[in-house]
């Protein structure tokens, strides 16, 4: 199953169990979204549980908010990550701080889906990775699944939990799990493990990560996309690297990290969002919080630059293997 | 081709500023009565001239006049002056904890108490507002404990909020009220969707939101309009137009062009300009617009014209930008001397009554207020545990938030 | 008190869905000449009507008639056509650019030519231009080397924005044309200010900006009409209804319950509601907004109608959403067609001067799309370098993106 | 003079300086700011360069977009820093990109002041700090000064800058060097040498931290209120801490950050704002990627906690010079 339809399977078996469970967005309802995340889901589900919207991110969410709030279980999606910021004060100060606000008389139990990252040639607003600001924000849930099976037991999960949840969608594997060698075809789905996805219900947990590979010299924290950019990079260098997909940044699972970290006593941190200030920021500083005595060389980072997705240089920008491959070299050297 | 001329900036200016005289020439009074009432399923092109009038039903004489006199009864009346008075003696005696330090920051709606009393009363029980930080009177209309609303304002330890939000943020699901927000604006748009969510689950419940004027400007003003129109929502948005935004005049939010009210025209939503000083103007438009949106005629929304009487919170300083005594021209009044001289024109109401009426209120809510401050107040530090602090941020605190409540405690 | 009846969940659906018969009824259209032309320093509030009607230009022989007609020379219209031919035959040239993998996408504004054509030729030199990614007929208009806009839609080494930006995104300074943004509704406040900005200079230059139908939902539409009338902006204000946002037809927009148009009323904002698809009505609408800004009687709005006859972009596939044939039905024809008709009224056209303007305008265009091939395509990889990526983030490079680069460069 | 008065100041130099330097934001005209920092400018310019505007802080900065492509260089405020995101789209999607994507044929010179930071019984909408999202976009320069005559130069530098700038105010340093003990009161500025403040122009440049106390055992990494937190803590504590305050958190003086913790090899990070993804993440992970090798301790973060900042329990989340003190016993000890 590819991602996309296994993000649709979850929202259909989650609205056949609840149907306090509605979901919008633009273009979702008769069109079934650019991404097909929702095809077939108004046919079959009917027009007062899937519906368009108007184009207002801020009145999407501040809308799922009071349905949140009379009880209902909004899904929606906002059509690019790149297109969240109208919806942001909604998301921070309200959606995520309505439970406190109210000591818990009012919630807002709600899943905002949208497709995150580049290498679609969609340049600066269709390529962008703002999962780091979600991070910083209290009271927000960040999932951002790397296959088709976690991404549809992380939704389902997501949509089960009472509080929002921001499920980020690496739109460039969608269809296959691709490993940044851009001039090479994408095995599809259908011929990956985690491509295997059961029809019926089923949950991945929120806040626990997996480990992809196990490995001894080197622990690499990734997720999305460059979690298959990881792999790739250490069957290509022959670096025996454990590589760690979150699959939930916050909460985080640190046990994990923190248990793997200490054996190898290396880390390499990816992410394609710019680095300043992005997750992996984070993510080291929490290392070398738990692991600083057994850390033995520094901690990369290997990340987008410090500037707007570009159009045509889209592989300059875009961390492949081969920079991860060297962040590992320099850091097996260290 | 026209020949080039300089433009011009502009920049609306309030009618006076501290030391000139105050002037309300730019708003115009019709003779109570005077509007028509249509019936509530007529089409919105059919009414637009409502959002240029001004529905009255309190004539000079305190007579209840015209189509939109709500024939309310006596007790409903007195019900709603109780609940207005009760509202001034508590603002007052909030104010002055305040000014005792017992607490950081206060509120009053002075001026403006018929709109949310009204509103209240009108609505049912399991219908949902959201309010601004101004609509304390709500909460008294449906009679909400005034110890809890003391206790939220004190953060005490019997704060339900848990001593987390500031004054004045009341959050009362129980009483049919939204919790408030500190950022503006962004309540209209989920009232919309909590009357949107109604709607799709075939309920009867509907949804008030509330922006002051100044708040029109922001986007979910905007949202809640468009969303409201394109889904047909049964929602009432009102917006409270009490004249100031902080410092800036009504002018400033595009008052000078046009009326708030007229701002629903445009999105094809009925709106109506009502006197929000008169109190059985507010009974009898709150009436028509639910019942619009009760039967599936979709939202309203009602532009409340009023005044706001005292600073915009304890931390203001009115006299630095606007005449000191411009309430004194406002020519709405005081709404409960208006709903007051209307009973007595019933003969329903005695000077004496007020009086003692007044007095009892003060008396109740300096009885509450002693309650309340046995709890504790900000001053004697008597607040909730620090430990509160790390809960409801999610449903189950997670490993990171226990790990910083341990070392809150252990001081780290 | 009403009894409870179950509330209803309405959404709009469009009149015609694929494999239906499409469907026009709800649009209705006046016949040209019908509508007033009111002086340019008439009150807003005494021509509300302007925005609940269509002003035409061209009836159905194809003859100017009314009070709007701008009478316009020849020379000017022969030039309008030009650039609308120009502009159709550069989005058939892009659309196969893309088809062959030359570039990653495109964007044509098939059926809509006469707005950014006319309103490009109507307007001044050093006037801004805040256009939406269905502009590029301003672009051609106002003769910007065809070679530049191709390059940047190839990403190739001579692309003026360096490969940075996705295919259509132009910026032309020297064409009074604001940098497109890829995020909706942004640039219609920004012109906004463009406009306060000229006139708290006292200059003489305006700005218009544009938007779609679908994109009046954003909160910068609302942000844009309040701050246009507040400091009475010098401002056209451009909504190009096209019926269509991507999948979703105008209604979601809000469009099913009142005209675009009428939001500009409650702001207190004249509206004028034209028939996009008349080349004479746009250049005459245009001609009245800029005479209103330019001579200080601030902002105006206007709501083009018209249709999206191709595909959103390159991406999309309207025969799964809406009828193929819908654009056969659309009832304000071809806006190229329909000046190609009237100057043939006039005697000034003929169908063998329009076949050699076809096909002269696509050599023009083939010649310059191998000269604009030359200089590389997305698809033979000759792009800007990567090393201008860094460029531009700040005025000066800081040394993290000097770090940053030379890290990429050493493959880092 | 207060830091209001220093924040007037930069204004009063730069318009008389510079016609095409325009004030405007939310009661900033006549009545000159809640905070008082724009008063007496309308008076003295006039409401065409200085004015009041419409509640909706994402025209205000999309307004100024526009004005700055126009060629003027609006310095506009945002009433509180919590209210920053209904304009955040405009920041990121507009002001930061506009360069960028014209290759510099628009910009976007502007200046967008904002008070942050608690202590003044501001509960959770008036005492935020979201200095860490600015960061995390490309194209956006970041300033929070600690002090009048870093504050009034500061701003003059950020107003003369030809890119969009995020001027961060701490409230509660206003009127003096607030260092945490609130039941204290606060020294005046003028019984302190920073709160000297020259009346004409001067420049404090953008990207340059300046060390507030030299020191040899530990570095403090700090900005705002913290730094006079910080410097109580090592007052207290007797530890030799050397106080890097960091004026500029974007572009960061990374030169002036190794060189101290090279020297000390022990760093803490002290901010107010929320923990995970906070500015103090970028820190640890930067020191760490330059001086991993000459870290003795663990690099410790101070910061607010992960949750919306409580009213009356403000004094147990505002991370005062205990907290700060045991971090540096920690890290001395470690
Ligand atoms: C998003 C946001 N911006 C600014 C503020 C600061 N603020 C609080 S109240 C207020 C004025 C609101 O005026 P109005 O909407 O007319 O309501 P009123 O106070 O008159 O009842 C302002 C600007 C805020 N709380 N939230
Ligand atoms: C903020 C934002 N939200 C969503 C999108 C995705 N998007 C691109 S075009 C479009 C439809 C716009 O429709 P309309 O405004 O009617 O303009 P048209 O395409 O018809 O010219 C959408 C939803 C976007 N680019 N930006
Ligand atoms: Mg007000
Ligand atoms: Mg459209």
């Amino acid at each position: 199953m590819t991602m996309n339809a296994a993000i649709r399977s979850a929202m259909d078996v989650m609205m056949e169990r609840d149907d306090n469970i509605v979901v919008f967005g633009e273009d979702i309802g008769y069109f079934g979204g650019v991404f097909r995340c929702t095809e077939g889901l108004q046919a079959k589900y009917g027009s007062t549980r899937v519906f368009d919207t108007p184009i207002a991110e801020g009145g999407i969410i501040g809308a799922a908010v009071g349905m949140g709030a009379y009880g209902l279980r909004p899904v929606v999606e906002i059509q690019f990550a790149d297109y969240v910021y109208p919806g942001l004060d909604q998301l921070i100060s309200e959606a995520a701080r309505l439970r406190y606000r109210s000591s818990a008389e009012f919630t807002a139990p709600m899943t905002v889906r949208m497709p995150c990252g580049g290498g679609i040639h969609g340049g600066q607003t269709h390529s962008q990775s703002p999962e780091s600001l979600f991070t910083h924000v209290c009271g927000l849930t960040t999932v951002l699944p790397s296959n088709p099976y976690d991404a549809k037991g992380l939704l389902i999960a997501s949509i089960e939990d009472d509080d929002p949840v921001i499920f980020l969608e690496p739109k460039r594997i969608y269809n296959g799990p691709f490993d940044g060698h851009h001039d090479q075809p994408v095995v599809p789905w259908s011929s990956h493990p985690l491509g295997e996805v059961p029809d019926g219900y089923y949950r991945v947990e929120l806040g626990k990560a997996a480990i992809r590979r196990p490995g001894a010299d080197v622990t690499v924290l990734a997720y999305g996309t460059m979690v298959h950019v990881a792999a790739a990079a250490a069957s290509e260098t022959g670096i025996d690297a454990e590589i760690i997909d979150l699959r939930t940044l916050l909460p985080l699972d640190t046990d994990t990290i923190e248990e793997s970290v200490n054996k190898t006593g290396r880390c390499v941190i990816v992410h394609e969002a710019t680095r300043t200030s992005g997750f992996g920021a984070e993510l080291s500083a929490t290392v070398q919080e738990l692991c600083f005595y057994r850390l033995e060389a520094p901690i990369e980072r290997v990340t987008g630059w410090d500037t707007p997705y570009p159009h045509a240089q889209e592989w300059d920008y875009f961390p492949g293997p081969a920079r991860v491959g060297a962040a590992l070299r320099r850091v097996m050297e260290a | 081709m026209i020949e080039a001329v300089p433009l011009r900036f502009g920049i609306p200016e309030p009618p006076a500023r501290p030391g000139e005289l105050a002037d309300f020439s730019y708003l115009d009074v019709p003779a109570a009565g005077s509007v028509a009432r249509p019936a509530v399923d007529t089409r919105p092109s059919d009414m637009r001239d409502l959002a240029y009038s001004l529905i009255r039903v309190l004539d000079e004489q305190g007579v209840a006049v015209g189509p939109w006199d709500p024939q309310a009864d006596v007790a409903a009346l007195h019900e709603g002056l109780r609940a207005m008075v009760m509202t001034r003696a508590y603002d007052d005696r909030m104010t002055t904890a305040q000014r005792q330090g017992k607490t950081s920051f206060y509120m009053r709606c002075t001026g403006e108490e018929a709109i949310a009393v009204g509103h209240a009363l009108e609505l049912q029980a399991r219908d949902m507002f959201f309010p601004t930080y101004r609509q304390q009177g709500w909460l008294i209309a449906r009679r909400w404990p005034l110890v809890d609303m003391m206790c939220q304002v004190l953060s005490n330890e019997k704060d339900r909020l848990h001593g987390r939000q500031m004054p004045i943020m009341y959050s009362a699901r129980d009483a049919g009220f939204f919790s408030i927000s500190g950022n503006l604006g962004t309540q209209y748009i989920q009232a919309v969707g909590w009357a949107m969510a109604s709607a799709i689950k075939g309920d009867t419940c509907i949804a008030s939101g509330v922006v002051g004027e100044g708040t029109t400007a922001e986007a979910d003003f905007h949202h809640a309009l468009t969303f409201a129109t394109t889904y047909q929502a049964p929602v009432i948005l009102n917006v409270v137009n009490n004249q100031w935004a902080i410092s800036s005049f009504q002018g400033i939010a595009g008052g000078s062009q046009s009326t708030f009210a007229a701002r629903a025209i445009g999105y094809g939503i009925p709106a109506l300009r009502v006197d929000g000083n008169d109190y059985l103007a507010v009974l009898s438009a709150t009436r028509w617009a639910a019942e619009r949106a009760r039967t599936n005629y979709g939202p309203t929304l009602i532009e409340w014209v009023t005044y706001r009487a005292a600073a915009h919170s304890t931390s203001d300083d009115p006299s630095r930008y606007r005449p000191a005594d411009e309430w004194k021209s406002w020519p709405l009044g005081d709404p409960i001397e208006r709903l007051k001289n209307h009973l007595i024109a019933r003969t329903e109401w005695s000077e004496e009554q007020h009086s003692e009426l007044v007095a009892s209120s003060d008396r109740e809510v300096l009885a509450a207020a002693k309650e309340a401050e046995n709890y504790g107040t900000l001053l004697d530090g008597r607040v909730p545990s620090a430990r509160s602090i790390f809960e409801d941020v999610f449903k189950a605190m997670p490993q990171h938030l226990e790990r910083q409540r341990r070392q809150m405690e252990e001081g780290r």
